[in-house]
């Protein structure tokens, strides 16, 4: 994978993330921030990779940011959907 | 690998997704489910790809963490939210720092050093770690460990100028890869760490979530920088839109406090506003916007709407109808509470009304709109206060007791609009005000209505 | 060419048939205007204002009208005035000219030329000459104005510390202009108001000023009409008609009619039997109380009061908004005159339909289809 | 206990002081209620409804006071009726106390409990008992009506094909309850209003109807000002005050005055060169005509042209409305004196704000201030 | 390679910038500038990326394609704009299908025709193809060239549907590469060229923008398509781009005709609504919507409202206050002309907007306001008729010559809002609505304001 | 560059272009349908491409490419700019 390519990625995907919210009501604006800060999560799948790729030291390092990382992901997502049921319609 | 990256692709179209349906009211719910699967995926084919993984120790590592996740958000109370998210995310920010910092050591002095990699680990580390300290200070300021307050001091700018300088002169040092590397490496963490704390500390509790939708933001741009270490793809494009989003929303919450990013992160210095006004001394109320307003009306099926003196102050009787027809075409019941001696002449309210033609069938009387209350899922209040006093049927103190009220707060929700937290013609305070189920918009009638109506219609 | 002024002479009548305003015009049309002293007084217009707008100011009817051409009023001639008006001359004022047989009779053995205002078409056109317009829009304001004063109840919904005050019902017979200002003026007091017409068109006309059109539920399925016959059975039609209206007045805090028909007796549209069946406290304006009235009850010029209801037969209303009545009908009346002068004289074009539509006498023929029925009948 | 409903004995009094509906709530709360026969025909309430509604008919006014505990009346009674009021009842009326001395002092010998309508406090709680807001919305209404009917022109801008009408210019002065429903009446029929009081936050409140306050422009540059001395020349203020005013008028078509304060001579706003800056058609309706008049040359009770501008004195507007006035009315007091009512006992709760503010005489003394400073003087 | 894979991600991002500011009226113009300016990098990148290039050929043909464009698009009258656009998107799928087609004769044969090159050089022939007559269908359709009717013939769907089986087939076949490809492969061409225009004949004129916008789309498809055959990243963001916007574009417009896509693909066979009514013999018109009014209005700074008695049967007095005052807001001069005769009673319209609280300052009776219509922009006629009827002034024969009317036609723009083209009270024609600066807007006046008011809130 | 990068590419690209359209006025529907399809005159880059590596068939047909290529291209973004000065504000 050269650069170039991962890079065309990034900045096709800045700008899909910069697209795809435009209008949030106020309520939404907290579990929307929890919901993609679960989703910054997704650094669980380096710390897994870490665990291999990085020797002693890195599967110990590693170690600790899949339980970081795992904390963030169930975390957020379990907190997102609790304030979410609150604003279901009757 | 191919099929892992994949995997990744659909991880990621699952995030936008999921994002997407977040941001409507309507579809929320769904968007997170639809992104966790995405995660799931994600980890999935992160594991499978590996063939010398060590699956009991990550097994372990995600037990642990989901334990302590699961509690965490489990036990929260509906209030910590913010504070919740916050220190969540400095996990996310601390777990790229970590990935980043054993791929700096794994590859330290190896070939594979690039001076691309390296700089991406600084990058990640310095992003990731400025995360981790700083969500922690927001924790710690909503949730009370460390004072709500704006803390500032002199020099303070300066100082932070100072440490930003240094941690790039640092990074700079180890990218470039000249001697001595190690302790610089370890500079850099630190000082992020400290910049994290400093650049947090100074901004007050109220414009926290501001900065913990930024943090997010951060926690985001960390991902995807580990994402260019590691040279994966799936980490890449969530990071990348995680980042971008978060500053988007960043940006929209900011608008919605009417201030600039800049002011938010720099502004600390300037005073905090007090929410509500001198006189109303023991009532606490929760004030709100129009937006949230039309949030609450649109989920509403059955609206009743009382207009008081201050309506016919603003002028606002067409207005009032314009949005009660909004709310119509929506297909709520709209129904107009009229007080006897609402307004400042017997029968105030119906010249007003009369004079915007609104339909004499709506308008009810004391009497046949109390029951009415009862079901029903919004009262707005419009420059009414005397007459919607709940004082007047329990405080045998009130100059009012006895006089028959609007039973508003019977209803689901008590939306009141008025200007400032003055009193009305009778010159008393009104606890409804504060009542769990009343939320404050304050403004002109007219223009507060005008707003409105707009609102209703952008939903 | 000279227009003549004259004062009006039945009681009551405030109005005058020229204004300053009007003079003005017509003198720039190229007639010598002479006002009689003291024409517009009861209107607050003083001789002085005449001469200002370059009337010549005449002391009395007689040196009024001396050698004019086209003498000017409100009301129809009396006899009198009929005598001293030049032979050939021409007349316009508002004239029934189907039921003052005996001036229209006078009139064209002087050869005068006569003119109606009340025969002026009614087209696009002739609007700003349509003084019958003119004055029915006053009078179904003012008759909504006296009929409001009458009633012991408030128009208006209002809620109050003592209670709700229901709208007051008023309902509108016949929507012709006055009915349907009178519909315009009940709807801003904040009145419930319906009305009723014949004419089948104008229910969008009520409609239009928001208030609700009377008419019978054409429920398809009341027996036969498969092939169109007992389609039409007016009578039935009719009587199921009257059976709704009578319900309505029954209902009705305020009923305005105003079905009259200039020259023809009015139609009867509640009789005795429909008062007696109306809330005591509630009115009738009867606007057309001129010409026999459209309540069977109705005493022409009176107030009175049957059971408890109010019959209100007082006439001319316009003459009693003098100010603005007299500016709307000089206007038609100068409109129309200044209408007919070509080249500075004034010219009968008898091909001309709002000319010789106005037109009753000319040359000692009586030109007016109607109006010689009236008179041989 | 027994609440005595006494007929009215003033001429034009149409009101009545008890309707069937407001008999039964009476009942309710205790009373036994006693009606005098024919009490409510004025305000077409018929003896049987009363009956009805569960009260004893009685064929006079003494059969009908006769052992009573509390006797209810629209007006101030006469001294003949005072004279058959049992010793020691309590009596309800809209009572000038502080004008009509004699009577006071007649019910405080007879050790009558006496309250006004007039002297319910004017607070929010009170308002349903509030005749003086209730009668005055009435008299606001009525008299744009009356004063619209008066005029020789319309009310709201028209444009016709026989040219514009411009909207009637209304001023409003003193802008209490009467003021505002005034203003309201008259903006409705789409006059142009204007309004003034001398209370300051009267503005807002006219505003709030639509209509514009008339106000000395606050120039802050006129003159001194700086310590704040001269600020408060009230004196000059007052004049140029005075001084706007009278443009005002000079350019209205109606002018309502309303500036009755209950109890005491009215305040003169309308000096007679003020009527004859007025143009000839315009009109005063003076609502405070029955204390003196806001108008120098009102003559109480009666319609008068002054340099063709009518005066209008009418007094008791409410009267003339009586189906609603007695309804409202007669709510206001079945209000007050259920309120006065424990466990079935009449109870004079002296701590009571509303109950010791409308009573004026108890137990042979006066105990209202400034009545009794009247009688005294 | 890197720097012209850099310089068509520039490109791509130069391409999404423009698409996003071609969507606002204000920055328009200026997107449609970037975007050419993506366009020349990415040329320029990739001449400049291969040595053996044959610069002039290629310079040959650029010079040759950019007179015939340039040509083309000068010399296009505005009302031909939807034929022009069809044609130049013929062109550019005709581009791609022969990129591929090129690409499938040197790859035929040789090991590198893999199939999913092969499948790909398929897909983009066929979309390319058919894109290029379809959109020469639409051309000749909007051009009068074809019928402007919908073709229809019995059993229509049911050809299309067997020729799309065989595309379907032959491609398939070709994909898999066994014997006799190179006649199949021909027959793709023929068939997607076939498909094309059976699929664009039976659609009627009216619907033709919503199928040159899909066309549209479908060029971007192709293109992308022949990115995939060159492995070429420019191609395929921008393809995709064009081809998803294009999509949700087209889907605008059917939302804006009240249609759904399908129903405007398959729903040719119903009726063409026929546009005007019976009576208006002679005079030819123009109809248009309420979002044409809003741009007419936008663009004026001077607007003189015109009611008549329809105004009064629509009950629209208040729609027009919100509307008039809508426009005061966007900073223009709002007056309303009354016309004496103007409804069924005298002063008919001042009742009627006094409902709704205009002010009497903004009525302007005839006399003042005939001078005005002068230096008017647009005057926007509501329910009137007989009152603006041009016939008074000059036609002797009319029966209201002499009457005084209101001069509208002496504005710049004047639009008619009326339901049908039934005459007024006096039962005659208007010639007024053929008039060249005349634009009617049918429908009912309420609900016509309604809308007019949203359109403008949107602007 | 891997089929799967390319795809990543793609599928980041359709949602782009999803997105970035939301609200468009009327009036601009014909100038945006234009100004987009001019974008697809991308096609060029192809056909440039075609006109080197497709051999002698390639060449001319390349050729022709680029001629429909340019005049989509051209033409696109002249009519369009053409359009769009309609709509500037006095
Ligand atoms: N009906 C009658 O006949 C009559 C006559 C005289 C007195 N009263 C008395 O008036 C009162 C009527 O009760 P109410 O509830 O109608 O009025 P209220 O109690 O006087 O309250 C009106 C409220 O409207 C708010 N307001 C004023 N202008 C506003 C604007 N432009 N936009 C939004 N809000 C505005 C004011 O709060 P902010 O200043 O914070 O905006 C005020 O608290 C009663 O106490 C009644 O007794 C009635
Ligand atoms: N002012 C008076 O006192 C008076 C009295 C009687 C008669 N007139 C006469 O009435 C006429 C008045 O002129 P005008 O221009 O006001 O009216 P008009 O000439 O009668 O024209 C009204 C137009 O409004 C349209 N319309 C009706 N309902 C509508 C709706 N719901 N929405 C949109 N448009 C609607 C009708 O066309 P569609 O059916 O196609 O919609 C009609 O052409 C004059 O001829 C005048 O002489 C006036
Ligand atoms: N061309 C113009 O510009 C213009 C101007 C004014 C009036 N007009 C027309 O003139 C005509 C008459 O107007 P008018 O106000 O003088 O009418 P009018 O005074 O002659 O009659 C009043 C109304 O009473 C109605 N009526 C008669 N008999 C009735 C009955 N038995 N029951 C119920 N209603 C009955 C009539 O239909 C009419 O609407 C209308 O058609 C009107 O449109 C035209
Ligand atoms: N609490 C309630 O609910 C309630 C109900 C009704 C009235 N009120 C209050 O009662 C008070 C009096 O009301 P009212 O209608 O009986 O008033 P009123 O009849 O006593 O007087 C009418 C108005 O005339 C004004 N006025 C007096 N002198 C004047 C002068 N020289 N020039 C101009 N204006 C002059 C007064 O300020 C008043 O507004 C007001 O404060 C009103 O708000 C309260």
């Amino acid at each position: 994978m050269d650069i170039i390519n991962i890079l065309t990625v990034f900045i096709l995907a800045i700008f899909v993330g910069f697209e795809i919210i435009t209008k949030v009501p106020p309520t939404l604006h907290t579990p929307l921030m929890s919901g993609s800060n679960a989703i910054s999560g997704i650094a669980i799948v380096g710390a897994i990779i870490a665990t291999k790729v990085g020797g002693e030291i890195g599967t110990w390092l590693g170690l600790i940011a899949v339980i970081f990382a795992t904390i963030n992901c169930v975390g957020g997502f379990m907190v997102t959907d609790r304030m979410l049921k609150m604003f279901k319609r009757k | 690998m191919e099929y892992t990256n994949l995997a990744y692709v659909l991880a990621a179209v699952l995030f936008i997704l999921g994002i997407k349906k977040l941001s409507s009211p309507k579809t929320a719910r769904s968007g997170n489910t639809i992104a966790s699967i995405g995660m799931l995926i994600a980890i999935i084919a992160t594991v499978t790809s590996f063939d010398l993984l060590d699956f009991k120790l990550i097994a372990i590592g995600m037990i642990i963490g989901a334990i302590i996740g699961a509690t965490f958000a489990i036990r929260v109370e509906m209030t910590q939210m913010p504070q919740m998210v916050a220190i969540f995310n400095g996990f996310g920010g601390g777990a790229s720092a970590l990935v980043a910092a054993a791929e700096f050591f794994s590859k330290y002095g190896t070939a594979e050093q690039t001076t691309f990699l390296t700089g991406t680990i600084i990058l990640s580390i310095f992003v990731g770690t400025l995360t981790l300290t700083g969500s922690f200070i927001a924790f710690g300021k909503l949730q009370g460990f460390v004072s709500g307050q704006p803390i500032v001091f002199p020099g303070q700018q300066i100082l932070n100028g100072l440490l930003a300088l240094s941690l790039i002169a640092m990074g700079a040092y180890v990218t470039m890869g000249s001697g001595q590397e190690m302790n610089m490496f370890y500079g850099v963490i630190l000082v992020a760490a400290i910049l994290g704390i400093t650049l947090t500390i100074p901004i007050g509790g109220a414009d926290m979530p501001v900065v913990i939708s930024l943090l997010n933001s951060y926690s985001g741009v960390a991902a995807a920088a580990t994402g260019f270490v590691l040279m994966n793809n799936g980490l890449i494009i969530s990071g990348a839109l995680v980042g971008a989003s978060g500053l988007i929303l960043t940006n929209i919450m900011c608008k919605g406090m009417n201030r600039s990013l800049a002011n938010v992160i720099f502004g600390a210095v300037g005073l905090e506003q007090e929410s509500g006004g001198g006189e109303a001394k023991q009532i606490s109320i929760k004030s709100s916007t129009t937006d949230e307003a039309a949030m609450i009306l649109d989920a509403a099926d059955k609206v009743i709407v009382v207009p008081g003196y201050g309506l016919a102050v603003a002028q606002a009787q067409h207005a009032v109808r314009e949005v009660a027809e909004q709310l119509e075409s929506m297909g709520k019941k709209v129904l107009y509470a009229i007080h006897p001696v609402a307004g400042r002449m017997p029968g105030h309210m119906n010249v007003l009304l009369a004079e915007a033609n609104v339909p004499y069938e709506l308008l009810m009387d004391l009497d046949q709109i109390n029951p009415e209350f009862e079901d029903c899922d919004v009262a707005i209040v419009l420059g009414a206060n005397d007459v919607v006093n709940p004082a007047a049927r329990h405080d045998t103190s009130s100059p009012i007791y006895g006089m028959p009220i609007l039973d508003v707060d019977k209803s689901r929700t008590v939306i009141v609009n008025k200007r400032t937290m003055n009193p009305g013609f009778a010159g008393i305070q009104n606890e409804l005000f504060g009542f769990d189920n009343t939320v404050m918009v304050f403004g002109d009638a007219k223009e507060m209505l005008t707003t409105l109506h707009k609102d209703l219609k952008e939903l | 060419m000279i227009a003549a002024v004259l004062k009006e002479t039945n009681i009551g009548e405030n109005r005058v048939v020229a204004t300053p305003q009007t003079v003005k015009e017509m003198i720039k049309s190229g007639l010598t205007v002479r006002v009689q002293s003291g024409a517009g007084d009861a209107s607050y217009f003083s001789d002085q204002a005449y001469a200002e707008a370059g009337a010549e100011i005449a002391a009395d009817a007689t040196a009024t009208v001396h050698g004019a051409n086209i003498i000017l009023k409100v009301d129809v001639p009396s006899l009198e005035e009929v005598e001293f008006i030049p032979d050939g001359s021409a007349f316009v004022s508002l004239f029934q000219t189907t039921r003052e047989t005996e001036k229209v009779n006078a009139l064209t053995n002087k050869k005068v030329t006569g003119f109606s205002m009340h025969l002026i078409p009614r087209t696009t056109l002739a609007q700003s000459m349509d003084a019958l317009s003119s004055q029915a829009n006053i009078a179904g304001y003012k008759s909504v104005l006296i009929g409001a004063a009458h009633l012991p109840v408030y128009m208006p919904l209002l809620m109050t510390a003592a209670g709700t005050i229901p709208p007051a019902k008023v309902l509108i017979l016949g929507a012709g202009v006055a009915g349907l200002q009178a519909i315009a003026t009940a709807k801003r007091l904040g009145a419930q108001v319906e009305a009723f017409d014949v004419r089948p068109e104008v229910k969008e006309q009520v409609e239009s000023l928001g208030a609700k059109f009377v008419e019978v539920a054409s429920d398809g399925d009341d027996g036969v009409g498969e092939g169109g016959y007992a389609k039409e059975t007016s009578d039935d039609y009719k009587q199921r008609q009257q059976a709704l209206i009578k319900q309505h007045i029954a209902k009705s805090d305020l009923v305005i009619t105003t079905a009259l028909i200039p020259g023809r007796p009015a139609p009867l549209l509640i009789p005795k039997d429909m008062v007696e069946g109306m809330k005591p406290g509630s009115a009738i304006i009867d606007l057309a109380a001129e010409n026999g009235g459209n309540c069977e009850l109705t005493q022409s010029g009176e107030v009175i009061e049957h059971n408890g209801v109010k019959i209100d037969g007082t006439l001319n209303l316009p003459a009693t908004m003098q100010v603005h009545a007299s500016q709307l009908y000089a206007k038609n009346v100068s409109t129309f005159v200044t209408y007919m002068m070509k080249d500075g004289e004034l010219n009968f074009d008898l091909d001309d339909e709002i000319i010789s539509g106005a037109m009753f006498t000319h040359q000692g023929e009586i030109t007016h289809e109607p109006t010689r029925e009236a008179v041989n009948a």
